[in-house]
C-alpha cells in the first residue's frame, strides 16, 4: 500500500485533464460564468461515466470509493470546475442510495446518475453547520402526512436542482433527511452565487409537504457519512486549488524580475515559496492518508475533520502567500491567483469551517 | 499629544460631532458603510470633500494660509476619531496628503495658484501615476519616458495600479527622461492638468474584490506641458522622496483601525458562534479579540508617541515600521470580520455594494463588507512599497545604528 | 506631553546604569548567583534612594509615580537584576501604605524603605492567578483571634522575606490582605529559585495567627493596585531585557559571518530582525503611554492587561528570534542571550500569563 | 506502509510490549521519563542499549547480516510507537543511525569488523566532530586541519557542538586536508577509536537547560592512525553527505511526536485552567490543542506515505520537508508543554532532573521537564542545517523543478 491513484484513477484522471484543459481552461471558464460562452461539459462528465461513478452500482453507478471522488475532485479544484458533481451526485445521489428504495427515490436515484436531474443538499442554517442535535428544520407530523419547515442558506447548486435533500430534526428530536421535488408547493429559492461563483441558493420552507416514502429517519449515521463525503470532496478540491498555486507562484516568482534578478531569488520570497511547499505536502499526505482510511472504513470524524482544518488553514496559507508573492497583478480578477484564493475560501467555509473543526478536534482528543 | 490625558477637549470634540451627526447625506452615509478600501466610493466621497470644505474642514493638516483648519494635532485626532465613529468615508488622500503638500513645498507660485484650490475644494481628484509592469517595487526600473519638445514633453510608455484613473481629471506622474546612469537618476515627477490628452487611454481593472478601483493608462505620444514638472528635469525622484515623507507623515492610522475594531466587536455580539450563544461570549473568540486589542491598542500607542515628538519620531525607520504594522494590522482585522462575519461573507453581492443601488444585501451591512474589504486589503503589504521592501529598509537602518 | 522620561528620572537612570555596569556585569552577576562572590548592590540601591523611590512621602518615601517604577525597572530587566527591589519595595511596601497605620505595619514600611527589613507579596496558588474570587487561601476567626490558612506558591523573595503579605478571602469571601512576620508560628517555607534564578519560595500557611492591625479587609482596590503595580514594573523588566536583546542580536548579526558575508545580509535574518525591532517598538511604546496613564490614574486594568500580554508575547518573539540568529552559541549557558530568555519566560509566568491577559482583555472588550 | 490497515500486526504489538513492559530497569524508566533532548540521559539510556542488544533489538533498521531484526517497516514503527509510548530512552543515534550505516556503505572490512560490533552492542559511544566556531550553518566553511605523517595524521584545532564529547569513546568528524580550491574539497572524514589522544582536551558546555549537553574538544598536535579515514583523503565532504542519508532517511519522528501530544493530553485533565475547571475542558485550549493535533496527523501522514514509497519519497527536498516539519513541530510541542504545566514550569529543577538524584520534583513529573524541554528544543531548528538553510533548499528546489 503507497497510497498512489491505482492505474484505473490515473486513466481516468488523465482523460478528465486533458477534457478540462479543452473545454474549461481559464479564460473559457470566465466568459461562461459571466454568460458570454456556453460549455457542455456536464454532459462530457456524464458520457466520460464520472456523474455516475460516485453512485453504488445497485443504483446503476459506478460503486465510487472515497478515494475515487478525491481522485476527480482534487482535478475539479485544479481546473476551478464549478459544476455540480458535488452537491447533485456525491451528496444527495450518494444520500438518498442509503434511503429505503422507494416511493420516487430510486427513480430520483437514477436520473440523477445520467445526469438529467439534479440533487441538492440543503444542510447550512446560518452559523456554520455545527452539531447536528443544532438543527432548526423542522419535520413534523401535519394533517395530511408530513411537512418540513425551516430556512437553508448557502444551498450548493440549490437553485438548479430537480430534488432537495434537506436535514432536519423530527418532533423527537430526531436526527431526519427529508427528499422533496424543488418544484413543491411552499419551497422558495433565492439564487445567487458564492465568492467563488459557485451558483447557490438560500431555500426557505414554508411546510412543504413530504413524502413518507423520501424520509429516512435516525438518520446520523447517513448525515455523517454525507458530511464526511462532501468535506473529503471539498478537501480533494482545495488540494488541487492549492497545487496550481504552488507551482504557478513558484514559476513566476522565478521569471518575474525587480531590482534585476528573479524575485524567487531573494530569501523572502524564496522562504516563503519553501513555507507553502511545506503547506501543500501536509496537506496533500492528508488527503491522500486519509482517503485511504475511508477507503478501508478506517476513517473517524476526527480524521475527517483534521482534513478540513488542514485544507482551510493550509490553503489560506499558500493562497495569500500566491497573491503575496504575485504582487499587484495578483490582486486583479484577470489572473487565476485571485480566483484560487476565492475558491479556497469558500472551500474553507463550507460545512464547518477551519476553527469548527479545529475546536471539534480539540474537543474529542482532549477528551480521549 | 494630551488626546486621553486633557478633558478640556470635550468642548471641541462637541463642535465636530454636532456636524459630523447632521451634515452628511444619506448617500454620503451610504458610502461610508460601504467603504471597503483605502479608497471610499467615488462620488459620495467627493460631494462629501466638498461640504467639508464648505464648513472649512476639508484639510485639517493644511497650514492655515492654505486652507488649513489650525487644529492642533489633539484636535485633528479628534476630528478623524469621530469622523470614523461614524463610517464616514474617508476623503481620497492623492490631492490632500500627496500632491497638496508636495506642491506646497516644492511647486512654483504658478503651480500652487492653478492647483491648491481646486485639491482643497474636491473639485479635482489626482491619480498616481508611479507603478509600471516591470516596476512594480523596484519604482526605479520605471521607463515610461518622456522626451522634451519645445515647451511639451511626449509622454510614451504605460503606468498601472494608477488608483481610480477613470475618474481621475488629473494625474501626477513619474517618467523617464534620461537612461543613462544609475536608475534612480533620469526620473522626472510630472503633473498632468488633464487626464484626457489625446494619445491617453485609461483600462479600468477588475480587482479580486470584483470593483474596478486600479487602472492602465497608456501613453502614446501624449504631449504634456513642461510646466507640469515639479523639481528639476532628472531630479524626479528626490521629488518623490519629499512627496512620500508627506504621504508617510501624514494623518494617524489609528482611529480609522480601532474603528474597525470597534465594528467587529458589535457584530459579535449579533453573531452566533459556531458551538451555539452569541459569538462576544466564546472564549475562543474572546482571546482572539483580546490579541487584537492589544495589538490596536500597542499601535496607537505607538502612533501617539510619535505625534507627541518621542524619539521614537526621530527613528529613520518609523515610516516603514508604521507602514508594515498599519498595513498587517489592517490585514488580521479583515481576517477577523470575515471569521464574525462567517457564512453571511461568502454570498458576492457586487449589486448590494454599489452606492445607491438599492439592492438589500442578503445578510446584514457588517458581512455585505467584511469579503470586499478582505480581499480588497490584501493588497495593503504589497502596494506603497511592498513589506518586504520594508522590512529590509528597517533591518538594514537597525544594522547600520549598530554597525 | 512627549512620554519621555523627566530630567530626574533620566538622572537617576544614568547613576543606576552606571553602578549596573560596575557591580552586576554579566560575568559578575553569574559568579554571585553561583554563590561565588557577594554583592554590596541592595546597600548601594538603598544609598541612591531607589529602595526608598516607591514608597509614598508620608510613609518616608520618595512618592514615587508609576513612571518612576518604570524607569527604574526597565534597568533592572536590562541588566537581568535580581534585587528584591519589586517584591519588598514595589510591592509589599506600596501595599502597607494602604493599610490603616497601626500595630506593626508603619514599622514594617519603614524598615522595608531603610531596606532594613524585606517584604515578600504571597498571592499566587498554582493556576496563574486568576480572579482574586477564586483565592483558596482563607482568613477566618480563630478562638484566639485570626488565622490564615492556605498555600502560596512561586513567592518572589519569599525566602529571604521578614514580612508576609498575603490575600486571602474572609469567611464572607471578601478579599482580604494581610501581613506577618515570616518567622510566625504555621510559616512553612520552601526555597528555590525560578528559572531566571530569581530566590523564589513556596509558603504554606499551617493556621498562622494574623495581628488583627495588619489585616486589610476589603481589599479589593489595593489588591488591584498591587497586581497593577507587579505588572507594571515586570512589563518594565521585560522591555529592558527585550532592549538588549534586540541591540545584541542586531551587532552580531551585523558580524557574525558564515557563507562568506555576515548573517545581517540574508534576508532570512534581515527580516526577522525588523520582526523584533517592529515587536520592541510596540512593546516599549505600550510601556511608556501607559505608565502615563498610570500617572495621571487613568490606566485601567485593561491597560494593564494589555501591556502584561503584550511583553510576554512579544518579548518571547524577540527572546526566540534572538537564541536563534545566535545560532549555537545563543544555546549556551555562556552567553547572556540564554539568561534573557529565561528571564522573559519567568516574568510572563507571574502575575497572569500572555494567555490570561489576553483572554482578560477579550472578556471585558467584547461586552464593553 | 500499513501500520493502521493490517490487523495481523497486532500479535507483534503484543510481543514488543511484552519486552518493553518487563525489560528495563527503574533507572531506565527514570532516564526515560527525565528525557528532555533528542540525547537521552547517557549512562542508564547506554544500559537500556545493552539490554535492548541482549534481546537481539538494538538495531531494528540495520540489515539482519550486521546484526539487525529482519522486521517490516510497519514492526518497525510498532516497536517505536510502543518504545515511545512507555516513555523509555530513545536510544544515542550516533553509532546506531550515523556511524554505522555509513561504516556499511563506505567502510573498510577492517573498519566494519573493528567499529560495528561496539556500535551494536552499546560498548561504544561516538561523538560527532563537525562543527566549528566559525563553521555552523556553513560547515564547508571548517578549519580544524589534519596533516599526513607517515601512517599518521596529526590534528590541529577546535570542534564544537560535540554532544555528549565527555561521555564518548569515539568520535567520529571532519577535518581539513587541503586548503586550495573549492572549500568544500579538501575534506576528509575520519574515525577517532580513542577520545583521550594526547593533545584532545574537552570542555563541556552548560546549555541554556543547564545541561552540559554540548562540549567543545581542543586538539593541539594530536597523532591519530589514517586506518581511521573513511572514504580517500579530501573526499570527505561526500562521505558526509553519504552519512547525512542515513541520518535523515533513518527512523519516523512521527512516534516520538505523538508521544509528546499525548503526555500533554494527560497533563491537561489534571492541570487547572487559569479561569478555573480542568484544562482539558477548557475551549481555547481545546482549539489550540486541536491546531496541534492536526499538525501532527499531517506530519504522520507525510511519514507514512514516505515509508510507504509514495512519489513524495523521491522528491529531493524531502529531507529537508522532513527536518523542517519534525523541528518546527517538535517546538510547538514544546511550547504547549510549558503552557499546560503553568506557572509549575518555572521552578529551576536541576538535581530533580538527574536521574538517580532522589530529589522529588516540586510539580508533577510533566511539569518537572516541560521547561528544559522547550529550552532544549530551542535548538531543533539551529543544529543539523539550520532551518533557514533547509528552506532554502527546498525553494531552490522547487524553484528549479519549475523553471
Amino acid at each position: 500500500m503507497n497510497f498512489e491513484f491505482s492505474d484505473e484513477q490515473v486513466m481516468l484522471r488523465d482523460s478528465l485533464s486533458r477534457l478540462l484543459d479543452q473545454r474549461y481552461a481559464f479564460e473559457l471558464r470566465r466568459r461562461i460564468m459571466a454568460g458570454q460562452a456556453e460549455t457542455g461539459i456536464w454532459s462530457e462528465l456524464v458520457d466520460m461515466g464520472i456523474v455516475a461513478m460516485p453512485l453504488p452500482e445497485a443504483c446503476g453507478g459506478l460503486g465510487g470509493s472515497a478515494s475515487d471522488i478525491v481522485a476527480i475532485s482534487e482535478l475539479f479544484g485544479r481546473h476551478l470546475v464549478i459544476e455540480p458533481l458535488l452537491p447533485s451526485v456525491i451528496l444527495t445521489g450518494r444520500a438518498l442510495a442509503r434511503f429505503d428504495p422507494a416511493g420516487p427515490v430510486p427513480q430520483w436515484i437514477a436520473d440523477i446518475g445520467t445526469g438529467a436531474l439534479r440533487g441538492a443538499f440543503a444542510h447550512e442554517e446560518g452559523s456554520g453547520t455545527g452539531a447536528s442535535s443544532t438543527l432548526s428544520t423542522k419535520l413534523y407530523e401535519g394533517e395530511a402526512g408530513p411537512r418540513i419547515r425551516g430556512s437553508k442558506k448557502l444551498v450548493l447548486g440549490g437553485g438548479e436542482a430537480g430534488v432537495l435533500l434537506i436535514s432536519a430534526l423530527s418532533e423527537t428530536k430526531a436526527v431526519c433527511l427529508a427528499a422533496v421535488p424543488a418544484d413543491a408547493e411552499g419551497i422558495e429559492v433565492r439564487r445567487y452565487r458564492a465568492l467563488d461563483g459557485r451558483p447557490v441558493a438560500d431555500i426557505l420552507l414554508h411546510d412543504v409537504a413530504v413524502d413518507r416514502a423520501a424520509i429516512m429517519a435516525g438518520a446520523d449515521a447517513a448525515l455523517e457519512a454525507l458530511l464526511a463525503d462532501a468535506r473529503l470532496a471539498l478537501a480533494a478540491e482545495a488540494v488541487g486549488a492549492m497545487a496550481v498555486l504552488m507551482a504557478t507562484t513558484a514559476d513566476f516568482a522565478g521569471t518575474r524580475e525587480q531590482f534585476g534578478r528573479p524575485i524567487g531569488s531573494f530569501q523572502a520570497i524564496a522562504h516563503r515559496l519553501a513555507d507553502m511547499k511545506i503547506a501543500y505536502v501536509k496537506a496533500r499526505a492528508s488527503l491522500l492518508y486519509i482517503a485511504a482510511l475511508a477507503d478501508s472504513g478506517r476513517a473517524t470524524s476526527r480524521d475527517i475533520s483534521v482534513l478540513k482544518a488542514q485544507v482551510g488553514r493550509l490553503g489560506r496559507e499558500i493562497a495569500q502567500g500566491a497573491v503575496q508573492i504575485h504582487g499587484g497583478i495578483g490582486m486583479t480578477d484577470e489572473l487565476p491567483v485571485g480566483h484560487y484564493l476565492k475558491h479556497i475560501l469558500t472551500i474553507d467555509g463550507l460545512f464547518g469551517n477551519t476553527d469548527y473543526h479545529l475546536r471539534e478536534i480539540g474537543r474529542v482528543v482532549a477528551a480521549a | 499629544m494630551n488626546v486621553d490625558f486633557d478633558p478640556s477637549l470635550e468642548a471641541f470634540r462637541e463642535e465636530v460631532c454636532a456636524f459630523l451627526d447632521t451634515a452628511p447625506t444619506d448617500a454620503i452615509r451610504e458610502a461610508g458603510r460601504k467603504t471597503t478600501s483605502v479608497f471610499a466610493p467615488f462620488e459620495a466621497t467627493m460631494e462629501w470633500h466638498r461640504l467639508l470644505y464648505a464648513r472649512g474642514w476639508a484639510a485639517p493638516a493644511w497650514p492655515v494660509e492654505y486652507g488649513g483648519t489650525g487644529w492642533s494635532l489633539e484636535q485633528r485626532y479628534i476630528f478623524s476619531e469621530e469622523h470614523w465613529k461614524r463610517d464616514l468615508p474617508p476623503l481620497l488622500p492623492n490631492g490632500l496628503i500627496m500632491v497638496g503638500p508636495l506642491l506646497m513645498e516644492l511647486g512654483t507660485p504658478e503651480q500652487k495658484r492653478q492647483h491648491l484650490p481646486g485639491i482643497l475644494s474636491g473639485k479635482d481628484y489626482w491619480t498616481q501615476g508611479y507603478s509600471e509592469p516591470s516596476a512594480g517595487s523596484d519604482l526605479a526600473a520605471l521607463s515610461c519616458s518622456a522626451l522634451a519638445d519645445g515647451d511639451d514633453y511626449i509622454i510614451n510608455g504605460q503606468k498601472t495600479w494608477t488608483t481610480l484613473a477613470h475618474k481621475a481629471n488629473k494625474m501626477f506622474m513619474l517618467v523617464r527622461t534620461n537612461r543613462d546612469g544609475k536608475k534612480q537618476q533620469g526620473i522626472t515627477f510630472l503633473l498632468l492638468d488633464r487626464t484626457d490628452y489625446p494619445g491617453m487611454h485609461i483600462r479600468p481593472i477588475i480587482g479580486l474584490d470584483g470593483v474596478a478601483e486600479q487602472c492602465e493608462v497608456f501613453f502614446d505620444n501624449v504631449r504634456v506641458p513642461q510646466g507640469g514638472r515639479v523639481g528639476a528635469e532628472n531630479e524626479g525622484w528626490s521629488v518623490a522622496k519629499a512627496l512620500l515623507k508627506h504621504e508617510r507623515g501624514g494623518a494617524a492610522h489609528s482611529p480609522a483601525i480601532r474603528r474597525k475594531l470597534d465594528a467587529i466587536r458589535a457584530a459579535a455580539r449579533d453573531a452566533t458562534a459556531s458551538f451555539g450563544g452569541p459569538l462576544s461570549e466564546d472564549p475562543v473568540f474572546q482571546r482572539d479579540l483580546g490579541e487584537l486589542e492589544a495589538e490596536v491598542a500597542s499601535f496607537e500607542h505607538v502612533e501617539k508617541l510619535v505625534l507627541s515628538g518621542h524619539a521614537l519620531a526621530d527613528d529613520p525607520a518609523m515610516p516603514s515600521l508604521n507602514k508594515v504594522m498599519s498595513s498587517e494590522l489592517s490585514q488580521l482585522l479583515s481576517i477577523m470580520m470575515t471569521r464574525v462575519a462567517g457564512i453571511d461573507a461568502l454570498p458576492l453581492q457586487l449589486e448590494a455594494l454599489e452606492v445607491g443601488s438599492g439592492v438589500q444585501p442578503l445578510g446584514d451591512p457588517f458581512s455585505l463588507v467584511a469579503m470586499p474589504y478582505y480581499l480588497n486589503t490584501r493588497a495593503a503589504s504589497i502596494y506603497a512599497g511592498s513589506n518586504e521592501v520594508q522590512r529590509d529598509l528597517i533591518s538594514r537602518n537597525l544594522q547600520t545604528l549598530r554597525a
